[in-house]
């Protein structure tokens, strides 16, 4: 099976072609047809995961072409062991989406053709291996996104303090929020291509691999102060997506408004770029500015402060949803705490922690939808005693709680515990206090989802919803999955760890080598 | 004076002409397919005139066979879109299709 | 001055006098007439040209098919009894101008013309070789012609019927 | 043998998955399913600790084995299960009271609602238990550790439509993952410097004096924190009295036999990490928290929480033993109280089956009509109280012994021996006040008494079993020849750490006789007090009560812990996550919209000038297409045959053109 890659990236948009072609009443053929064309997806990316050689930090499954010779950009796809969990969750994540989705009514063929061009999107962002490439597809998911949460998302309300929010704010803060970010990212883009040569030809360069390439490097970025400014650059338009404290206020509003299925793709897999982004293009190519102390220890220290204060705006939430969203802002900030130590373990720990959170907080998104779409409102206060009239919703509740709490038996734990055993024992930098001021996150994530839990599920149930539905089966079809996924992953959690942990350890190895200078350039 | 392949083709274009005054001066939609007939005629005359005169084949003539099978089939819906006209404007009048006008 | 050229002389004033007086007749009725006279000498030409089976076609589907249909057109569409078969022209003028115009152009083309005359002018009957070509060279056109014979008749029957 | 223990492990399991699947479609709703996996795992692990004394080898490791969980290159996770004595007893322990309190809970729990989960619950709790104390490393121990907390909320919380129990579930689990956190620095600390989660490996570099005393020493406190949370210990003992919202049954395996003690039975295995410094803060901790609860004992009304506090008291007791040294007595404390607590606790169970409430005012006079709950209780609490020769009575002498060696040994240390002696007098004093306001006297509700009968065999069975238990099957010598006190030295030469408390030299002979004494004499004279005070009446416990009432109130209000940490870490985590909260939406956000206002407002500027300037001029070009396109609309008549002239004269046009 050649070009694989390009098959899983481009599939969405031949379901995009498919669905175009059927009327628009036809509502059920065009759920259908994203329904199949997601599936293959699945099926592609499970071959991807079965063919996947994991004893090698090589890339592989590489599809390399010609594309804008006139400018060295090619059309260079392949992925390892840091982007095939990413793939598998993409394509796990798109197809239960689908499913989550069946129940929108509003303009079916543009919401699905929207998604699909989302997650051909996502798609190419991690198997893309030109940086121009990566652009053109990091920019490319945008749009659908805007339009996702625009249209489909609530809509816009006038709150008591006289601020307008609702799905159209949300739609528009995401998207500039993003573009801003993707500015800097460009600029360090174009200042890598126009100092980084081509080792065979000598050109100006986009090739990933080349970029990475620390004898390729020339020109400014022979200069340290040039290096940190640009770490800074791509720093930003990572951290946005990831999303880092101070630059998250996008992540509330974008998931709150967004319909289920899509807060589940923002939650599960976009702000999964942001870190990824870190890995594959800060980190191999600006090694030594990631290891400049105050880079690494801000680093550190801006997934402490992702960690306590997401957890500490969570408990304060009353919209369910929001609450998630921050727990998503928490979580994250374990990944760039296990990131920042340089160790082995931290590193693995950080990516399954990608994953585990990409499958934890789905679950929890779908949840919430499960929810919203029976009670019409989302405020934790509002109900209480669901477990009486719900058991099955309130077990997967509970597991999807019990999962984000990082509860040992489910995936989280492991990925967490190891982000931490990494950073608190990396030998590059000494983050002990630092890790162990975070693990406090711990306990206050415990605190606010079981509260959470005690007031949507214990005591008395509240009459107003005597007769509230059980969750159903197609609801079911999308959660079961993931579960057995978090259990699965929570137990024998080797699976996953073999996958990544050749290129990961590579990766770390890599960024170890640098010696970062400890003195500025300025004189 | 030889009647060679400039007669022919003049005649062609005399009779052109005469099927273009019909179309362009014509109110009645039967009379301005006419005029199309006659045109087509005078093309067929063309495509003869060329066979026997310049490429001494068949091709010629073959074209004029498909030209009169397309103006039977054309003369045909032609027909009945007139027919479909007068029964919405009771009239067969083109002047009275104007409802393009600006 | 031999036979061709004489009976070409007769059958072109007959094409073209029959064609003015289907022009210029207001009468609908006469017009048909002067288009069926026109058709014959049409006819006559081709056979002048050494196409005996495309004259005989003209006959047969033009005088027996095309004008037929046209008469049934304009009966059809004209309430005989209070018959207005005539025929009104309209901005003459102008289109006196540009017809003469467009055949000026043509003939001084034809004229202005270098043409490439072939040499042999051999009289040969043209049927059989026309039917070989159709079933050979010239099948996928033929078999199109038929499809679009087809779709016409069934076009014409669709629109032509009264809902 | 490692078949066995897996076999063990994974019964209970099996029986939590297959109950929470469908035991509500099984006959008898599966109760026979969860109690028959028990008592099979009780067998084995019955004979596993016959292998274990037949063997009679001082701390023996009878099978061990290891499996790779997982690995990063170079660092291999691995799960393993070692058994050695220390291992045998308490499998034989938590299978026993497990099995036990299954069989209870058939009675006792019975016509309830959610009669099929509860016994999910308490195989989930049983297999996180039993794989608590058969795990060889670090990591694993937090895995079950957490897993034991799961089970021990959802157990709490297992009547959640009060309130009061969905609050007690998520007090527990909170405080306990408090103290979690301590013990994942502890182990953070420990991995990465060894490198390896495996206690065989963490000692043995230890030994080698890997990490400096200091280092050594916050390991082992932050590791104690994690008992701290699970053993109720001060400041983390609030969660196990409101615990008590939870079934009896429940009560009595989670939190007054098995899993409170499990930060005794993870101090003890792990007992040779601690330095000195640490087993001297396990001890103080251990100090205050026996006292305290004893103290709180006396005054409470309701009966589960009498021996709630009782619980906390004894757990203290024991960690006195380990920070003192005497490793044997408090783990033998372990088993021992194991068995009497158990009892006692499912002994209040049958009372509160029988009466339908806690409070010890509505009863009083049980004794004649629950004969077999009277009389093991009453064996239960002798146990408790320390009168010889039952078991409880070994046990806790051998504590007090050792407190008091370590006071001979280490001036001005005496008071942590006066301490717990003291509190062992309040232990007697506190349990025959229990014994008699519950089962002597005068019935104190009438109706409830007729209403009271004796429960059924599958509640007093149990009963009986664990009455023989606590009467004396543990003696000293024995059960210290199986689990004595084990050495650093055992994993490599000790390098710079000393070794720390002593053997038997004449020391600790003295400290043996004068404690034994000192303890039957407490004991009796508490005995003696509360005899007086409820049994006689010769002294009014309303008098004292109103004469000291400000300690009367101190006491009943739990010395104020609930409200200090209401008033201060709950309220000021909740305070600091609202102004966090307002913070991010005000401030960070606020900033945000200001930029975004900004910009709109700029560019309302710029609109303006756009309007005026850059769209006059689109608009005039505007304006004169429109002009332009009326005049030329005439031309567009509809009319074919005129566009068709037009394009014939276009035609010539261009034949004009091109020819000249």
């Amino acid at each position: 099976m050649d070009n694989v890659l390009s098959w899983i990236t481009f599939l969405p948009v031949v379901g995009i072609l498919a669905i175009l072609f059927v009327p628009k009443d036809n509502k059920n053929t065009v759920r259908i047809i994203a329904a199949v064309f997601t599936g293959l997806q699945l099926v592609l990316a499970v071959w991807i995961y079965r063919n996947f050689d994991s004893s090698t930090s090589a890339i592989q499954f590489s599809e390399q072409y010609k594309w804008i010779p006139s400018f060295n950009i090619d059309y260079f796809m392949g992925i390892d062991g840091l982007s095939v969990p990413m793939v598998l969750l993409t394509a796990f994540l798109s197809f239960i989406c689908i499913f989550a989705s069946w129940g929108i009514e509003k303009s079916v063929k543009g919401y699905f053709a929207m998604f699909l061009l989302l997650d051909a999107g996502m798609m190419g962002v991690f198997c893309s291996l030109d940086f121009f490439l990566f652009y053109i597809f990091w920019e490319v998911m945008l749009l659908p996104m805007y339009f996702l949460i625009g249209i489909w998302g609530s809509p816009s309300r006038t709150e008591e303090d006289g601020m307008v929010r609702g799905g159209p704010y949300a739609a528009i803060k995401f998207f500039l929020y993003t573009l801003f970010g993707s500015i800097f990212m460009l600029i360090a883009m174009l200042v890598f291509y126009f100092n980084v040569s081509d080792p065979v030809t000598g050109g100006h360069t986009f090739n990933m691999l080349h970029l990475m390439d620390q004898a390729n490097h020339g020109g400014v970025l022979k200069d340290f102060d040039v290096r940190l400014l640009i770490y800074a650059a791509l720093f930003l338009g990572f951290a946005i997506k990831v999303p880092v404290f101070p630059f998250h206020t996008w992540l509330p509003d974008a998931h709150v408004e967004a319909p289920t299925a899509v807060s589940v793709i923002l939650a599960g897999v976009l702000l999964k770029m942001g870190t990824y982004g870190m890995l594959r293009i800060s980190f191999p190519m600006l090694p030594d500015a990631m290891k400049w102390k105050y880079f690494a220890y801000g680093l550190a220290i801006l997934g402490m402060i992702n960690i306590l204060y997401g957890a500490l705006c969570a408990m304060a939430q009353k919209d369910l949803k929001k609450l998630v969203a921050y727990s998503s802002i928490s979580h994250m900030g374990i990944v760039l705490l296990g990131m920042s130590g340089l160790t082995s373990l931290g590193m693995n720990g950080a990516v399954m922690q990608m994953f585990n959170h990409g499958t934890g907080t789905a679950m929890l998104f779908l949840l919430v939808g499960v929810i919203y779409d029976r009670a019409h409102h989302r405020q934790i206060d509002g109900f209480g005693g669901l477990a009486v009239r719900m058991p099955i919703f309130a077990a997967m509740m509970s597991l999807a709680f019990f999962a984000g709490l990082g509860l040992p038996g489910l995936s989280s734990f492991i990925s967490e515990a190891f982000s931490f055993l990494g950073a608190f024992g990396s030998e590059t930098f000494d983050l002990r206090l630092i890790t162990v001021v975070s693990t406090i996150g711990i306990i206050i994530t415990a605190g606010y989802f079981l509260w959470t839990f005690q007031r949507m599920f214990l005591g008395e149930l509240n009459p107003k919803y005597a007769e509230l539905p059980e969750i159903n089966g197609r609801e079911l079809f999308t959660l079961v999955p993931i579960g057995i996924l978090v259990i699965v992953l929570g137990v024998y959690p080797a699976p996953l760890l073999d996958l990544i942990k050749t290129s990961l350890n590579e990766l770390v190895e890599v960024v170890k080598a640098a010696e970062a200078p400890t003195m500025l350039g300025l004189h | 004076m030889e009647v060679g392949l400039n007669h022919y083709l003049a005649l062609a274009a005399i009779l052109f002409s005469l099927g273009l005054f019909a179309v362009v001066t014509k109110k009645n939609a039967v009379t301005v397919l006419m005029g199309v007939e006659l045109i087509l005629n005078a093309a067929n005359i063309n495509f003869v005139a060329f066979a026997r005169f310049i490429d001494t084949d068949l091709d010629g003539q073959i074209i004029a066979v498909f030209v009169i099978v397309t103006a039977a089939a054309a003369a045909a819906v032609a027909l009945a879109i007139v027919l479909n006209l007068y029964e919405r404007l009771k009239s067969i009048n083109l002047d009275e299709a104007d409802s393009l006008a600006g | 001055m031999d036979f061709t050229n004489i009976a070409f002389y007769i059958f072109a004033a007959l094409t073209v006098g029959s064609a003015g007086v289907m022009v210029f007749h207001r009468n609908v009725v006469y017009s048909a007439v002067g288009l069926l006279f026109a058709f014959f000498g049409v006819a006559g030409i081709y056979v002048l040209l050494a196409a005996d089976f495309i004259a005989i076609v003209q006959i047969l589907i033009y005088v027996g098919g095309i004008l037929i249909l046209l008469l049934f057109g304009v009966m059809l569409s004209q309430k005989l009894t209070k018959v207005d078969v005539r025929t009104e022209s309209m901005q003459l003028v102008p289109a006196v101008v540009v017809v003469g115009g467009v055949l000026a152009v043509l003939l001084l083309t034809i004229s202005s013309t270098p043409w490439k005359l072939a040499g042999s002018l051999e009289y040969e009957p043209t049927t059989k070789a026309i039917g070989r070509l159709m079933m050979t060279e010239y099948l996928i056109p033929f078999e199109i012609a038929s499809v679009l014979l087809l779709a016409a008749l069934i076009g014409a029957a669709y629109i032509a019927r009264k809902n | 043998m490692i078949t066995n223990a897996i076999l063990i492990l994974l019964l209970p399991l099996a029986a939590f998955v297959v109950q929470i699947s469908f035991g509500k479609r099984l006959p008898r709703k599966g109760d026979w399913l969860s109690t028959g996996a028990m008592f099979i795992a009780l067998f084995m692990a019955l004979s596993i600790l016959v292998d274990a004394i037949s063997t009679y080898e001082s701390n023996k490791v009878l099978a061990a084995q290891t499996w790779e969980w997982f690995s990063f290159g170079s660092v291999h996770v691995t799960f393993g299960i070692v058994i050695d004595n220390l291992t045998a007893f308490m499998l034989f322990v938590v299978t026993l009271i497990s099995a036990l309190v299954h069989l209870y809970s058939i009675g006792y729990m019975h016509g309830d609602p959610r009669y099929s989960r509860y016994f999910a619950y308490l195989g989930l709790f049983s297999f996180s238990m039993l794989g608590l104390v058969l795990v060889d490393n670090f990591l694993g121990i937090y895995v079950f550790w957490e897993l034991v907390g799961l089970s021990s909320y959802l157990l709490i919380g297992f009547w959640f439509e009060k309130d009061s129990a969905s609050n007690a579930g998520k007090k527990a689990f909170i405080t306990n993952r408090i103290g979690d956190v301590g013990m994942f620095a502890a182990i953070m600390i420990l991995f990465s410097t060894f490198g390896t989660f495996d206690f065989d490996g963490v000692f043995a570099g230890v030994a080698a004096g890997g990490l400096s005393d200091g280092w050594l020493t916050a390991a082992g406190i932050l590791l104690f924190f994690g008992a701290i949370g699970k053993s109720a210990q001060f400041p983390l003992h609030v969660w196990l009295p409101d615990a008590m919202e939870g079934p009896t049954p429940v009560s009595a395996l989670i939190h007054a036999a098995t899993m409170v003690a499990a930060g005794v039975y993870m101090v003890g295995r792990t007992f040779v990490l601690y330095s000195a410094d640490a087993l001297f803060f396990i001890a103080v901790i251990g100090t205050i928290t026996a006292f305290m609860a004893a103290t709180i004992a006396i005054v409470q009304k309701d009966i589960k929480r009498v021996l709630a506090y009782s619980t906390i008291s004894q757990l203290g007791y024991m960690m006195v033993g380990l920070g003192t040294g005497g490793y044997t007595a408090g783990l033998m404390h372990l088993t021992t109280h194991a068995m009497f607590k158990a009892l006692l606790f499912l002994g209040s169970g049958s009372v509160i089956h029988a009466v339908h409430s806690q409070e010890m005012d509505d009863m009083g006079g049980l004794r004649k009509k629950m004969p077999i709950t009277f009389w093991t209780f009453l064996i239960a609490t002798l146990a408790l109280s320390g009168v010889p020769p039952l078991s409880g009575f070994f046990s806790k002498d051998a504590i007090l012994a050792s407190a008091l060696e370590y006071g001979m040994r280490h001036s001005g240390q005496m008071w942590i021996f006066v301490i717990m002696l003291l509190s062992a007098g309040i232990t007697a004093f506190y349990m025959f006040r229990l014994v008699y306001m519950t089962f002597f006297g005068e019935p104190a509700d009438k109706k409830k008494y007729d209403h009271a009968h004796e429960s059924p065999l599958t509640m007093t069975l149990p009963l009986m079993i664990l009455a023989v238990f606590s009467i004396g099957t543990f003696s000293w010598g024995w059960f210290e020849h199986l689990i004595s006190k084990p050495s650093l030295a055992a994993y490599g030469a000790v390098a710079a750490v000393a070794e720390h408390g002593g053997g038997h030299d004449d020391v600790a002979h003295t400290a043996h006789t004068i404690a034994m004494i000192s303890s039957i004499v407490v004991a009796l004279s508490g005995i003696l007090l509360a005899t007086t005070v409820y049994y006689w009446k010769k002294i009014s416990a309303e008098t004292w009560g109103s004469r000291l009432k400000p300690l009367y109130n101190l006491l009943w209000n739990k010395y104020y812990f609930d409200e200090l940490y209401a008033a201060t870490i709950i309220s000021g985590t909740l305070w600091k996550s609202r102004f966090l909260a307002m913070f991010d939406l005000r401030v960070i956000d606020g900033v945000v919209n200001g930029v975004g206002r900004l910009t709109a407002g700029l560019s309302n500027v710029s609109g303006k000038v756009d309007l005026r300037v850059v769209d006059g001029l689109v608009n005039l070009v505007g304006r004169i297409v429109a002009y332009a396109g009326a005049r030329l609309r005439t031309l567009q008549t509809g009319n074919v045959q005129s566009y068709l002239l037009m394009a014939l004269f276009a035609v010539i046009i261009l034949f004009v053109i091109q020819q000249f």
